[in-house]
């Protein structure tokens, strides 16, 4: 059982990106967090929102699911989408791999995520669609 | 304007006053590739002196016009990075071909 | 169809008040609106999204939904319960009426919505919920 | 702090850096009557110079405070009203029992 949770979902548009790490961000305000662990939080979740619009869909419609939970010091979120999903998680979570470099893509964004993140994990059906996982301990601003 | 151009000599001054995501990126980066070839400048400095907020879209975007000024011999760097925007500059190891200088005035000097 | 659109749900608790202004508001920014609108839309769905938590589930737990959607230059939002609902519609929308005054409730919270935004309508089921629709033209701030 | 307190003179000067919600006010009210009681003030002075936000349980919390002054024979005032909180008073006809002042100085003087 979490202390607070709340999800959300909004078509898989570029237009989206921003208003998803807020929100997140917005929540996550709860737990106290210092300046720069709320920017780790937004570029965590843009990195994974950013995957679900760009990856997922190719350029038909969709949604982007979203859910955040918090128990105690801890904040939990979930990334998913209904795309086509990761054949392999592995090579995908690989620094600089990417299956779009004519889009400018870097192959980063997993590696952010990681290292923005305590702890991530990635489950993905071929076909079905992706689930990104990740939690980050909050240390509170006292004094604030 | 999230975007803002100038010419200083032999380079193109990238003034951005946006958050840097992919959105931003799609939208910004012919406008860039655009502006560079009109003004025949080789070399591209990007100011982000207004920006809080870069994702790997922005690691993306910089290693595009990388490749643009090194076609044309020149190079592209950085000014004005915060904290947030130098460790992800870290984070993706860009620090090895860009360089990163404390303003716009250095970065169009070292040219 | 809607050109854009999002849904959200959260816990009935007074700490996601201000995590769902934010998330409207960062939703409603495509739209381009000048910041007085923003400020009125960000009140409008905080005394909606109030009265889900304070007045539908009283102490016990429950969710909020809020449906955002864009069509052309019109927010249209949604902020449902599924509370004990409202006996009489009519006198609750009165300016001043509340049922909470020993909380210092106002009686003001549908006055502000109906003077903030452009349309409001209320439906609602006693013992089954709430639904508060509301939708505001936003005029382009051009030159921005 | 969100909420910070002053005595000046026979008032409670109550600071407040916060946007102002049921949230809020739920957690505040209780606090700024206890310290009313403690410091023996029979007026309450309102600053929200760092207000940008305020919905209607504001104005419950106003009218509450009224009512703990009026019982004291005091005033309830507010100060540095922002165009929006301004607004909100206007919609709620508060305007009519609280008065406005432009500084905390002006409100505090003039009980
Ligand atoms: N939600 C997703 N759906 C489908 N494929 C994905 C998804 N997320 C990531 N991928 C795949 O994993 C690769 C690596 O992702 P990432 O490290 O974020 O780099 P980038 O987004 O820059 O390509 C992507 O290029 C893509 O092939
Ligand atoms: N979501 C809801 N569920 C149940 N009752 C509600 C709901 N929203 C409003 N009401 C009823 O309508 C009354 C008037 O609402 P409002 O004008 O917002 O004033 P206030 O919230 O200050 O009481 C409330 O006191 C309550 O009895």
């Amino acid at each position: 059982m979490y202390d607070n949770e709340m999800a959300l979902s909004f078509r898989a548009v570029s237009a989206n990106e921003s208003f998803a790490r807020i929100s997140v961000a917005a929540f996550a305000v709860q737990l106290d967090p210092a300046v720069s662990e709320i920017t780790e939080i937004k570029t965590a979740v843009s990195e994974a929102v950013t995957n679900s619009i760009i990856h997922a869909y190719d350029d038909s419609d969709g949604f982007v699911h979203l859910w955040c939970g918090i128990k105690e010091n801890k904040l939990y979120i979930k990334i998913s989408d209904d795309g086509k999903g990761i054949k392999d998680i592995h090579m995908a979570m690989e620094p600089l791999f990417t299956t779009k470099p004519e889009q400018e893509r870097s192959g980063l964004g997993f590696t952010i995520m990681q290292s923005f993140m305590d702890e991530i994990d990635v489950k993905s059906e071929f076909g079905k669609g992706t689930l990104v996982s990740m939690s980050k301990t909050i240390s509170p601003q006292s004094g604030r | 304007m999230s975007v803002e151009f100038k010419v200083i000599n032999s380079s193109l001054i990238v003034n951005i006053n946006s958050e840097i995501d992919h959105h931003f990126v799609d939208e910004t980066k012919k406008l860039i590739d655009k502006k560079a070839s009109e003004s025949g400048v080789k070399n591209i400095v990007f100011n982000f002196e207004n920006v809080d907020f870069m994702d790997s879209a922005g690691i993306g975007m910089i290693i595009g016009r990388y490749k643009f000024t090194t076609q044309k011999g020149g190079i592209t760097s950085v000014a004005c990075l915060s904290e947030n925007l130098k460790r992800i500059m870290m984070i993706s190891g860009l620090y090895r071909i860009i360089k990163i200088y404390n303003s716009v005035e250095e970065a169009s000097r070292a040219v």
